[in-house]
């Protein structure tokens, strides 16, 4: 145990002595350095073990032996230990990243960088104002003079900018201690408070806190700090980035009990549009230092906002929002500023080169990740308790600007990992050369922010090992990672099988119903994957991530529970789509518009009102009474991961682009956890019905998302854009039978769920053995495929039956519950657009058939074989459901009534076979025996009477009298619905994608013309900080 | 027409021109000359418009005539420009680049007379005899009777009777009589 | 019989197909054709009654004589009386109207729309041309008699020979389909090797299958 | 006192006012440096009581009723901190300039604006 | 019932409808023809196609669905037809129509569709695939028209199934859909067009366009039984149009006039009009029969 003023002590003393050490060799100079930096990092650790451990009482340190206020005294509370353990263990992994450097450089460097550590703790701890100036300026004079650790032009230019700018703050804050003492006669903290100022008092703090504010760089007086950032060596970046900025932050924590009201509020408000400004420019912007710079800036404002907010909440919250934001940002922008030392491109279209070295770009992945607030990481939980509080106190503008900047934010570092993992790189591009000393810090912190993750998760929310489990399944099988991936696969099987049966017993069987879609379906898909050859890294884990993250999200039990799931399957999907060939742009889309979903369910979730019962959500939600806002919120956010219209662009790209194995899970179950949602809602939405029929809105979208997908599904040349197409169409037809809240409705919804996930997943898996056979996707390169692939035509041809609802199938079942649903609620128009889109879905499905099994065969494919097995097997596992269902409608049929009688009157009557609604009846089995009658006795016929039957080839045809120039010129595919599309005129245009491609052009042009505001002149920005001064003031005045 | 005529013999020697009609006139050039006056006539006097493209056999001068047939839709004319060639040497420029239609006529006249197209697009695809084998049949010096009788089967029984003779003969007994259709000139 | 000499008889019953490219072998049939003889006189007679009553023959016209046949349609002349229907695809039609000369170009066309009409198939030939060459015997690339390289079941003669003249040709094929005398296909198939020979001999670019399934 | 007050807030304002509109390095560096000193003269300002001496304690003023004789000693305190503080800036500027000038052969601040947006 | 029974009342109304199909399509012809100022074929001329097609000695066959293309078809027709009950209280003619409702039998019209759509899409000609095209297309339009007024009886009679739905068009003529909901049945006529395929919307066969589009390659037999579903075919869809809006039929008699004048509408808009151009086609549908079909839902729910 040793007194932390040693630390102040041994620090300075080593820094003057550094270069008396320095006579003795560079050897024992860096000795000497890094351990009194380690002894630094010791003393602290063990004062916040006693703290937080051994719940000793906060330290109070008198110098020159009074007390205050008559002398300075410094804390060692537990704040204070927590910030310095962190900034001293960043400055000393600092040190460590900067080792190479230190070697060589002056040792004016070693002690200015001991200067400065020195100078942080005592920013940090020191109670007194003028104490906090003056340890303030040693930061500040040490930083200036560290940002020429390497001399450039640009580090000194920047430097200079940050000079004349840090001391025009300063100037301000020492106007601002001077009237402090003026106006209380105290310079200590511990004796002013606020009831000491009068009004005219309030100058004095105001600018106090400006200057304070100034040096946590809001928008837009902060142009120096990104020139600093962008152009000073890494290793010192990340110092200013993390630890300055984390002892000034904690000034301002210290100062923040000082400040009025409504002065914490609008400097919350300057950090909220600061954060959203901040990440609005970082779109636009392509150097990576400068943009983790935004990136940097944001979090700060994020930062401040939250401090400003929260500041009147209980102690464990401020400690969870502000602790999490703090940690969050930091370590990640530590972790990432030291990735861009090592990978060294400046560009980000350049940091393809990510992609040959593993274990760097899963540093990086971490980091990233952590970054933009995904969970475990502590910003996810920060940014859930602080939303929370936000919308509960119905500060909805502030909400929106965060979340906006938020999806910025993940936008701009969304395309850097993209970039990383799917980017063109230089074949002549040198490998990133390996240094111990650089990637050490990088892994520990990106080891310690998971820690720091599962930490929260255990202590704080007590979550189970269940709700533990997808990440548990990323790093356990990142570890089994050199296994062939066949035993992988099929290790994943037993994982899922173990893991549903433990999920087994449910609560209510909606549950069940789901689990089945879910855990069976993803089982039985996982087949198909058994196909991989080589080792396929990575793939397993997240698959079993996504597949727990799906029975996580049905055996929820709060809000968060259910969040966190959500945002787990959207992680790993994610990653899993970024697999495919040419995923970049896809995977991103993805991740954009689940993001802005995720947020919205995260706003409505918040406004929610609080459970009142420790069942699953799906039970409990029913006994809640949820605003309107909240259903809005929450049936858009589902809408979007169902890809309803509008919001669907990112279907298509993420469905087509993805690995032709991870397409059926994304189309045939991914999207129903948008179903589920929905139900969810709709659970609740039945027994508390709002005062405003959102539902009614939902079911028109619906029926429009089932038109326009089968419209653009027809329009399609690849193959599994088509399929994409169908099933954003499929879910829409789901979408509106669950809006019609009916027992009817949602039986049907359901049934054409569970059809769906069959069908859907037949299909792309025949279309995925097509794929791996014949190399393309574009149906008009295929074609007369069935004699050389028969098995997945068969495939094909019963899906496609099945979907289009042609009886004697299981299809129809779904048509003929949809229709009398919205017959019978009176929806008349909706079920006409549906029949219409019933009609168009023949289109695409014949188109898809034909294309790819009939017409001409291409010379190329004549000597092709049929799909591997593990592809045939699960399509005839789902074949044998589709069969059994259509059979015998009743198997699915019954317990879905029961499932369905829970919410409503059943309105439907079985009696044996026969089902009959208040419109009409449906005879499943007798349909099946009669079609079966009427297909034979033809057959036989033709059979018995056609006696010589030719059997020809593909070229023996009618061709007016010529012969077939080729294949390729007799196989009509290549759009074949020209007349369509031409008859639809201006309907046929994309106006939602260019809507889209619309609004992000708009937001970088936004972000392009606010960030001209930093002209590169050094007094423009002095400018923006006095001018940025005066408007704060006048809003107060005001 | 002659002053146009005038200002094509101010700039070469034309061998041979003749006036048909009121409306079509033909010359003969040089092989050599058919580039720059087809151009010329097509860009400077508005012949815009190639009819046709045609040959003729002279067997006994040992000179093949290939005709450009162009039109002036300005002052309604057809102009005819001949242009002879050797027939030993039968080989002529490509005029696919004043009007990319006569790459057809080249093709036409290369397979039925031989006649040679450096350049031309898709010159030697068959146009209407698929798998000719023999001498190209348009030429004069190629026997097509003796090759027909060689090659497609006659049915014996054959007889010819001159059409106006027989049917003076068998149908319309007194034929003096009958009013002949008379063509207007 | 051994298995291989099945294989021999199969192997005999195959075309060589040796105007094709090799890549192109397995896109057309190598089914050789063989003659169905007739079912037993009642039946046969019931199913040329019908023949002889719905006769579908083929639309296309080969040659001048072509143009003869359009007014057949019209409300002057009215073939559907007869039961006479134009069929569009060779695969449907019955009756072979070979309007004309026919030069070798067409002579290939004629041969393989021949060849993919389903039997029992009738040819109709107008014109003097396809009896002995008409005004075309002297020419290079015209043939001179049709029935050597297909069964011509009724000759027109004239050139052209007039609608009113056709139709008496329709109600001569009648006839003669009503006496089971036209077995014109199982003709073909039974002489196909002489009927290859003759057409091979003109056609000189042979770039389809033997037999036109 | 209030006279120089009024003088610190002045030489404040006139710094902040060289400080935007010098192009040259060197005079933005003098301007930063009256602005300090302005500040410097209003902390000194606050903290002057009249007629009282400057709070050193030597023989001139008799200790036992120093606390009545000078002036807040805190303020001058501070002042004589931050004198050095801002001397140690205004030093690390112009060794910036120096630095600046020998890459670039320029000193008018127009010509270091390559870092932006 | 005794289900051999039931088959064998299943046989008598199938052939019954087959021959009268026939028999309109021959009447159709002949209807033409005098339009034409022609004498036309005779009636019976469809059964004489029909032997003479099975009577070819060799037929090919380009593959498995290709051979089933045709099954379907018919198998198709068989049963759209035996879903709908043909004579209102009639037990012959009541056929399978306790299986399902109006949407069974909507939705198995597709089932032969389909077939032979893949059948002759493994034809490997061009034109099938183009015609399939078409015709899948105009079919999504047409369907447009006829599922509102669908759903406009539906309401209406608060029903789909329907036999109810012609047993409460008894009694008086003026009981008929016709009469008590006209938009319905004007968008419906109009949509019956499209699904007879005659002119102005015979784009699908267009024998100068696309030479009979998809079964351009049927042959023999096989073209025997696609003729053959054309006559059942179109009787099972006049027969489902006369349940729906002309107030069915409760004897043989009564069921062939009202066929009969029904079909005469598409004859006689047929025989006067040239062909649409696809684009043109599915424009029309989607416009004013669709207008007039949501007029008749307005008409029976709002007023």
């Amino acid at each position: 145990m040793v007194n932390p003023i040693f630390i102040l002590i041994l620090s300075l003393a080593a820094g003057f002595l550094l270069s008396i050490f320095e006579k003795g060799g560079r050897k024992l100079s860096l000795t000497v350095f890094y351990g009194v930096l380690s002894f630094n990092v010791f003393v602290i650790a063990e004062w916040f073990y006693r703290i937080v451990f051994l719940s000793e009482p906060a330290l109070i340190i008198n110098t020159a032996g009074f007390t205050a206020p008559l002398s300075i005294n410094l804390r060692l509370g537990l704040q204070e230990s927590f910030v310095l353990l962190f900034t001293n263990f960043t400055g000393l992994m600092a040190a460590i990243y900067l080792f190479r450097k230190f070697i060589k450089s002056h040792i004016s460097s070693l002690i200015l960088y001991l200067i400065l550590i020195m100078g942080i703790n005592g920013l940090v701890m020191t109670r007194d104002l003028f104490n906090m100036f003056v340890f303030m300026e040693i930061v500040s004079i040490s930083t200036y003079a560290l940002t020429i650790l390497t001399k450039t032009r640009d580090s000194l230019t920047a430097g200079f900018k940050y000079m004349i700018a840090g001391g025009t703050a300063s100037i301000f804050f020492l106007l601002g201690v001077v009237f402090v003492y003026y106006f209380t006669g105290n310079l200590n903290l511990d004796f002013i408070t606020q009831s000491d100022f009068s009004h005219f008092g309030l100058i004095s703090l105001f600018l106090l806190a400006m200057a304070v504010f100034i040096e946590l760089k809001p928008f837009p007086a902060n142009g120096w700090a990104l020139d600093v950032y962008q152009s000073v060596n890494s290793g010192i970046t990340s110092v200013i980035a993390v630890v300055n900025s984390a002892g000034i932050f904690f000034v301002f924590y210290k100062i923040s009990p000082l400040l009025p009201v409504h002065l914490l509020h609008i400097l919350g408000i300057a950090g909220v549009i600061t954060f959203f400004f901040s990440n609005l420019m970082g779109l636009k912007q392509t150097n990576a230092k400068r943009l983790l710079g935004y990136s940097s800036i944001g979090q700060i404002g994020l930062l401040v906002a939250s401090l400003s907010f929260t500041i009147h909440y209980q102690t464990s919250l401020i400690y969870l929002i502000v602790g999490g934001f703090f940690v969050n940002h930091l370590i990640a922008k530590a972790g990432l500023f030291w990735l861009t030392g090592i990978v060294e491109k400046e560009n980000l279209k350049d940091w393809g080169v990510l992609k040959n070295n593993k274990s760097l770009l899963i540093l990086f992945g971490v980091l990233l990740f952590a970054l933009s607030g995904l969970p475990p990481f502590p910003g996810f939980w920060a940014k859930w308790e602080f939303i929370k509080i936000l919308t509960q106190t119905k500060m909805f503008w502030v909400v929106g600007t965060i979340l906006l900047g938020s999806l910025f934010e993940i936008i701009f570092l969304f395309r850097w990992f993209t970039i990383a993992v799917k980017g063109d790189i230089d074949s002549n591009e040198k490998e990133i050369p390996f240094e111990f000393s650089k990637l050490f810090p990088i892994a520990l912190f990106s080891g310690i922010i998971l820690l720091i993750s599962v930490a929260i998760m255990k202590s704080y929310y007590d979550f189970t090992l269940i709700q533990l489990l997808p990440i548990i399944a990323v790093l356990g099988v990142y570890l089994l990672d050199f296994i062939p991936s066949k035993i992988k696969g099929f290790l994943s099987l037993i994982v899922v099988g173990i893991y549903g049966y433990y999920l087994y017993p449910f609560e209510s069987n909606l549950q069940l119903f789901f689990g089945i879609i879910f855990i069976v379906g993803s089982a039985i898909n996982i087949i198909g994957t058994l196909n991989r050859k080589n080792l396929s890294q990575g793939f397993y884990g997240f698959l079993l991530m996504m597949i727990f993250s799906f029975g996580n999200l049905i055996i929820a039990k709060t809000y968060l529970e259910f969040f966190l799931a959500w945002e787990f399957m959207t992680i790993s999907s994610f990653v899993l789509i970024l697999r495919g060939n040419k995923a970049q742009m896809a995977s991103l889309m993805y991740m954009i518009f689940s993001t802005a979903g995720a947020y919205l369910m995260m706003v409505g979730f918040s406004y929610a009102p609080a459970l009142n019962s420790n069942s699953v959500l799906i039970n409990s939600i029913a006994n809640v009474q949820l605003p309107v806002l909240s259903i809005i919120l929450l049936a858009i956010g589902f809408m979007i991961k169902s890809g309803s219209f509008g919001v669907h662009i990112w279907l298509p790209e993420a469905h087509a682009e993805a690995e032709s194995d991870v397409s059926p899970f994304i189309s045939a179950i991914l999207l129903k956890a948008g179903v589920f949602g929905l139900l969810m809602i709709g659970i609740s939405y039945i027994k508390n019905t709002p005062s405003f029929d959102v539902f009614y809105f939902v079911g028109w979208f619906g029926v429009i998302t089932a038109l326009v997908g089968a419209f653009l599904a027809s329009f399609q040349e690849d193959a599994k854009r088509l399929l994409a197409y169908s099933s954003m169409s499929q879910v829409g037809y789901i979408v509106a039978s669950i809006a019609i809240l009916s027992h009817l409705g949602w039986l049907s919804a359901m049934y054409l769920s569970f059809n769906h996930m069959m069908f859907k997943s037949a299909l792309f898996i025949a279309i995925a053995g097509v794929y791996y056979r014949t190399h393309t996707r574009t149906m008009y390169e295929m074609g007369g495929l069935i004699k050389k692939m028969p098995l997945s035509y068969i495939t094909v041809l019963i899906s496609i039956i099945a979907v289009s609802g042609v009886p004697p199938l299981s299809g129809f079942g779904a048509k003929w519950l949809i229709y009398s649903s919205f017959i019978e609620k009176g929806w008349y128009f909706q079920a006409g657009v549906l029949f219409f889109s019933s009609g168009v879905s023949f289109l695409y499905l014949y188109r898809l058939i034909h294309t790819i099994f009939l017409g001409q065969l291409k010379y190329e494919h004549q000597d092709i074989k049929e799909a591997p097995i593990w592809f045939i097997i699960p399509q005839y596992i789902f074949m044998a459901g589709i069969m059994a269902i259509s059979m015998n409608p009743n198997l699915i049929i019954q317990p879905l009534n029961s499932i369905v009688g829970h919410y409503f009157q059943s309105a439907i009557l079985i009696d044996g076979y026969n089902i009959t609604s208040s419109l009409g009846n449906w005879n499943g089995n007798l349909v099946m025996m009669v079609t079966m009658g009427v297909f034979i006795v033809p057959l036989l016929f033709l059979k018995l009477y056609n006696g010589k039957t030719q059997k020809v080839e593909q070229f023996n045809i009618v061709y007016a009298a010529e012969r077939p120039e080729s294949p390729q010129t007799t196989h009509i595919a290549h759009n074949m619905y020209a007349h369509y599309r031409k008859a639809l005129g201006g309907w046929g245009k994309p106006r939602i994608w260019n809507f889209w491609h619309e609004a992000t052009e708009w937001s970088h042009s936004f972000g392009d013309f606010f960030r001209h505001i930093y002209t590169g002149n050094g007094q423009t920005y002095i400018l923006h900080i006095i001018l940025y001064i005066v408007v704060i003031y006048i809003i107060l005045g005001v | 027409m002659e002053q146009i005529l005038n200002r094509i013999k101010d700039k070469i020697e034309i061998k041979i021109s003749t006036k048909k009609r009121d409306d079509l006139y033909f010359f003969t050039v040089e092989k050599e000359q058919i580039e720059f006056i087809l151009s010329y006539l097509k860009e400077q006097e508005n012949f815009t418009h190639l009819a046709f493209m045609q040959a003729v056999d002279y067997l006994e001068d040992g000179k093949f005539q290939l005709t450009y047939m162009l039109y002036n839709y300005k002052i309604h004319i057809n102009l005819g420009v001949n242009v002879l060639i050797d027939r030993k040497k039968a080989e002529m420029f490509s005029m696919h680049k004043l009007w990319p239609h006569i790459w057809q006529y080249q093709r036409e006249i290369h397979e039925l007379f031989g006649i040679n197209f450096p350049g031309s697009p898709r010159v030697n695809e068959s146009f209407v005899l698929e798998g000719w084998e023999e001498i190209p049949p348009m030429r004069r010096d190629f026997d097509t009777l003796e090759y027909s009788e060689k090659t497609f089967y006659q049915r014996p029984g054959r007889s010819t009777n001159d059409p106006k003779e027989y049917m003076k003969e068998k149908m319309y007994k007194n034929y003096a009589d009958t009013p002949t259709i008379r063509r207007e000139k | 019989m051994k298995k291989k000499d099945i294989n021999e008889i199969e192997k005999q019953m195959k075309l060589a197909n040796e105007g094709l490219p090799e890549k192109e072998r397995a896109l057309f049939s190598d089914a050789r054709p063989s003659s169905v003889a007739p079912l037993n006189k009642y039946l046969e007679g019931f199913l040329n009654w019908a023949r002889s009553r719905s006769m579908w023959m083929l639309a296309f016209g080969t040659g001048c004589g072509a143009t003869e046949l359009r007014p057949l349609m019209t409300s002057r002349f009215d073939m559907s009386r007869f039961g006479i229907a134009p069929r569009p695809t060779p695969r449907q039609a019955a009756i072979f109207v070979v309007g004309g000369y026919a030069s070798i170009k067409t002579i290939k066309r004629i041969v393989r729309s021949y060849e993919e009409m389903q039997g029992p198939k009738y040819v109709i030939a107008l014109g003097s041309c396809t009896i002995n060459g008409g005004m075309y015997y002297d020419s290079y690339y015209t043939i001179n008699r049709l029935d050597y390289y297909i069964p011509v079941d009724i000759y027109i003669a004239g050139c052209m020979p007039r609608p009113e003249a056709l139709i008496a040709g329709f109600n001569r094929l009648k006839e003669k389909i009503r006496a089971g005398e036209c077995e014109g296909m199982n003709k073909y198939t039974d002489n196909f090797d002489w009927y290859k020979k003759n057409q091979k001999q003109i056609i000189k670019d042979w770039n389809m299958p033997d037999y036109n399934w | 006192m209030i006279f120089a007050l009024i003088l610190g807030f002045a030489l404040l304002l006139i710094g902040i006012y060289g400080m935007l509109s010098q192009r040259n390095l060197i005079k933005i560096v003098i301007s930063f440096s009256i602005a300090d000193t302005g500040t410097h003269i209003i902390i000194v300002a606050i903290g002057y009581l009249r007629g009282r001496t400057a709070p050193i304690l030597d023989k001139a003023i008799d200790i036992a009723n120093a606390t009545h004789k000078v002036v807040d000693p805190i303020p001058s305190a501070l002042v004589l901190t931050a004198i050095v503080i801002g001397l140690a800036v205004t030093a690390l500027m112009l060794s910036f300039i120096i630095e600046l000038y020998k890459k670039k052969k320029s000193l008018s601040i127009d010509d270091y604006q390559e870092l932006k947006w | 019932m005794n289900i051999w029974i039931k088959i064998l009342y299943a046989i008598i109304s199938i052939s019954v409808a087959t021959i009268y199909g026939l028999i309109l399509g021959g009447f159709v012809r002949k209807i033409y023809a005098r339009a034409h100022g022609r004498f036309g074929p005779p009636i019976w001329q469809p059964f004489l196609d029909i032997i003479q097609t099975h009577g070819r000695r060799v037929a090919i066959s380009h593959g498995v669905m290709y051979y089933l293309g045709p099954v379907f078809r018919l198998g198709g027709g068989l049963g759209t037809y035996l879903f709908i009950p043909v004579i209102y209280g009639s037990v012959v003619f009541a056929n399978f129509s306790m299986a399902g409702d109006l949407l069974l039998v909507m939705y198995f019209i597709f089932f032969g569709q389909l077939g032979m759509a893949l059948g002759a899409g493994q034809g490997g000609h061009p034109y099938s695939p183009l015609g399939i095209a078409r015709g899948l297309a105009q079919m999504s339009a047409f369907e447009v028209p006829f599922s509102l007024a669908v759903i406009a009886v539906a309401i209406q009679y608060q029903s789909l199934n329907i036999t109810t739905i012609v047993a409460a068009q008894q009694g008086s003529i003026l009981n008929w859909t016709l009469f008590t909901n006209p938009f319905a049945v004007i968008a419906a006529m109009i949509s019956l067009l499209g699904m007879n395929m005659h002119s102005p919307f015979s784009i699908v066969l267009a024998p100068q366009e696309i030479p009979i589009g998809p079964p351009i390659e049927m042959n023999g037999s096989f073209l025997g039984i696609l003729q053959t579903n054309r006559g059942l075919f179109a009787a099972a869809k006049l027969v489902l149009f006369m349940n729906l809006f002309f107030g069915g039929a409760t004897n043989l008699l009564i069921m062939v006039i009202k066929t009969f004048f029904i079909y005469l509408v598409s004859v006689i808009v047929g025989a006067s009009f040239p062909r649409f151009r696809p684009e043109q086609s599915f424009r029309f549908f989607l416009k004013w029969p669709t207008i007039i079909g949501i007029i008749g839902i307005i008409f029976v729910a709002y007023f």
